[in-house]
């Protein structure tokens, strides 16, 4: 069998937070969490709706562009994907801009939804492929959607998991801050320690690697997942599954 | 009841300048050829309304100096990356930036559609996107205790700009699922719309359609526009013209290759504007 | 993902007693069929909601000691008069009634649609409508001096009943211009639907027909039957049974005569009990 | 030519209340208002639109049920038709019930959208054929929709103008009551009066005459306007017009 690569880890760890659910959403121009909810549905016996944002084949939305919050609002989505420009150790997260807000030195595209999506969505995985003291900051430069808000406000969603290219963090949601939950194999913790900006917390005792996923699972995601994904994301599937889209 | 049929360029001299402009996003149904319209009468001041983001679209218009004020949740050309002129024009504080997110717009122009003066939405509190909101306000809501919530005003476009696979004389236009172009005609004050094709018959008149169908009514002018989307493509219909899209932002990313790319495509007599 | 798929009694037992149960009216799509299963087993203390009007079927509900409150902008059998059983239950007090105004219902059925707490509305100031509404309050427009407005509380059903001309194995419903269908579905807690005939294939994979469509997401169970609106008609379907309406009506007029109207069509064992 | 009859009257008077409006909605199960917007709508070059509200088949809706309110609200609907159990001096109108609330000795269908159509569309046109002591009160027992407002309530719409079976009552907003604007032929102000629960106020002068439709009106009623209401209310236009549908 082909090694394990770094983005089936990924896939794996992601996945294993999303058994269970009944609907998981998942950005546009998002593979790996695409391809770990696909592998949580495929697992899920027929229980698992996964939805694709603003792409107009992969959703099953009749009611315009409204709808997918809506569904959030309800309470109808478990789980959503988040990125950041910025992710700080409050869970802050910025995808606006860098420097002042009226005149910025980088300016992203915005904030999409994760200004709702991140207070109703009761598990928002973060997700940062670049671990760098660059993107995990001690203090984000604009707050598109807040880490923790104060006990009053309502907030049946948030921060569940931050997961990067190096590890994986879980969150406490009591003391408003990440832990490490595993690091990577090939990674270390003085690296993390080097290559993270915000201050995070250690778990008891030894720092476990992340799971590498077993046989059965590689083959899901090797053979089923590869194939549906490659038809959202053919360029990723190619290079990662060394699989072509049929479409 | 039959439409008004304009010309491109009467359709884009029907949008005033300083208009509130709404638009839909990239991958919903964008008439470019309107915005190209739009370029070549030079519209001055326009305050931009994604519904909820902006694309090329947009980009093209700040590029062009039609633009005062963008009003949206992003800016984005997906895997074409950061919108050049967008980004130059902001870096360079010569638009005025309202950051919001989709839900936010959406919900404020639902409060247009309805009539209601404003509208609350849950999220939001503790957010810079909030704190750079003046528009915005956190209040109470009234049948909890101690439950503070965001209050948006209503949005409402003076004009909603949106582009249709097909129309029919009397104004009306299928949309489809892409129904955040009809919340954008409800809610806006007028509304110009460009089709790939004005039908013979009714659209209303097949249920199946109607469902599907802005209602004439809600439609201030029609122009018949083949390819009215590109260099964009349309969902069910022709695709992006990629190529063309790659060299946009290419040429976008200076002021130079901004305006070669004006010349060549807009301002120049096109075939467009013998319509 | 399939849907679940019931038997007609099935569905009325998954619709508990004292349940908020949204209902359409007479001229969108009813489910009569499963009206019938719920006064076969013999439900109690259901909230009605009309959405935003009730008829044959809240009547013979009403009738059938199925129902405590009605929440409701009107009963009204149309051409068919007033409707006997509710007029009966009204004058006796034996109902409590929740008058509203029909846009009212759509907005707070809105309000649970969006996950929001309340939606404010125009109108309604110094009517008795609000006078007798304990739920509804009056208060500020934050964003205008002294210029008071209707609060309404989101209004979410517990159950949405249904009827539509297809729907398809995944649970996806097309209800086309008949939307307030698709509003119940979004703002109740669970949604169960009749319809006429299960279709092969994704009503979602044809872009006219999606339009028109009710996801599966919403809909917790669906039960093909065959002129399920019956007596009622369907719309572009098959027409209202005028005699067996009439008939009802004038039965309805005492106990006795709902009782006998009862016995026959309901009460006893049919063929639509052994589905 | 055949005789003016009763109903072409009140079509003529209606219609000539909506000349110039671009929306005109009319509620179901309302034959003379149908008719009059349609005669309306004739004679507006194509500038009018009608819009019959509860019927499937004559609207041009397609976003549900709340659609009709919404454009009401939106602006879009500048005359509406309403009709009331009781209508008071002061213009209110009662659709719900007579005697107490909660058991009451007479209970109506319900307010519909009254209770909101009332005060957002500009031009509410009362129209109720029975005029008699027992409708037309002093006071309603329940108040659907009220007349007049508050000067701090929003109220763009109001009540425009009253037309029985025996007359037509103008509105006056400042002091917020009716006022006789003219009667139908063959009958008089005494039995006005008689029949009249509440008090009116009279113009100066003399009491004039309603209008009788002349013959170019007359034709276009008994042509155009009769062949299209047959299709909507064919028991109508038979028994008025003798016009049978062709559906």
């Amino acid at each position: 069998m082909k090694a394990v690569v770094p983005e089936e880890i990924l896939i794996n760890a992601i996945a294993a937070n999303l058994d269970g659910l009944k609907h998981v959403a998942v950005g546009a121009s998002s593979p790996i969490p695409g391809a770990a909810a696909l592998l949580a549905r495929s697992r899920s016996q027929g229980r698992m709706r996964v939805s694709i944002l603003g792409s107009e084949d992969n959703n099953f939305f009749s009611d315009g562009g409204k709808e997918i919050f809506d569904v959030a609002g309800q309470g109808r989505m478990d789980a959503f994907f988040l990125s950041g420009a910025q992710i700080d150790g409050k869970a802050n997260v910025n995808l606006v801009s860098v420097g002042e807000y009226q005149q910025p030195k980088a300016r992203f595209p915005g904030s999409f939804g994760s200004g709702y999506l991140y207070f109703v969505v009761p598990r928002v995985i973060l997700f940062r492929l670049e671990h760098t003291p660059r993107t995990l900051v001690e203090e984000v430069d604009f707050i598109s959607a807040p880490g923790f808000s104060d006990a009053n406000v309502y907030r049946p969603g948030g921060p569940h998991k931050l997961i990067t290219d190096r590890c994986l963090f879980d969150v406490d949601k009591k003391r408003k801050c990440f832990r490490l939950e595993s690091i990577h194999p090939g990674h270390s913790v003085d690296e993390i320690h080097e290559q993270t900006g915000f201050k995070f917390d250690l778990p008891e005792g030894e720092i476990p690697e992340t799971s590498t996923p077993n046989t059965d699972i590689l083959s899901i995601i090797r053979g089923e997942v590869a194939s549906e994904i490659s038809e959202i994301y053919p360029a990723f599937a190619a290079r990662v599954f060394g699989v072509n889209s049929t479409v | 009841m039959l439409a008004t049929q304009l010309t491109i360029d009467q359709l884009a001299s029907r949008i005033p300048d300083g208009a509130k402009l709404a638009l839909p996003p990239d991958y919903a149904y964008c008439s470019l050829i309107a915005a190209r319209a739009l370029m070549r009468r030079k519209a001055k001041n326009l305050h931009l309304v994604g519904v909820p983001s902006l694309g090329f679209q947009a980009d093209m218009l700040i590029g062009a100096g039609c633009v005062d004020i963008v009003e949206t949740a992003a800016v984005t050309l997906s895997e074409y990356g950061l919108a050049p002129r967008f980004t130059a024009a902001i870096k360079g504080a010569k638009i005025k930036m309202m950051d919001a997110t989709c839900p936010a717009i959406h919900a404020a122009l639902q409060a247009s559609e309805k009539g209601i003066p404003f509208i609350p939405l849950r999220g939001l509190i503790g957010s810079d996107i909030l704190a750079h909101r003046e528009d915005w306000k956190v209040g109470k809501n009234p049948f909890a205790e101690n439950d503070p919530i965001v209050y948006l005003p209503a949005l409402k476009p003076d004009v909603a700009l949106i582009h249709a696979p097909v129309g029919d004389k009397y104004g009306n236009v299928w949309v489809g699922v892409r129904r955040e172009q009809m919340l954008m005609a409800h809610a806006a004050s007028e509304t110009f719309v460009t089709v790939e094709e004005i039908v013979d018959g009714n659209l209303m008149d097949d249920l199946k359609m109607k469902a599907g169908t802005i209602p004439g009514l809600y439609i201030s002018g029609i122009t018949e526009s083949d390819k009215g989307a590109w260099p964009l493509g349309i969902p069910g219909g022709y695709n992006a013209d990629h190529e063309h899209l790659r060299r946009y932002v290419d040429l976008a990313q200076t002021d130079e290759g901004f305006q070669q790319y004006m010349d060549e495509f807009i301002t120049e007599a096109s075939s467009e504007a013998a319509e």
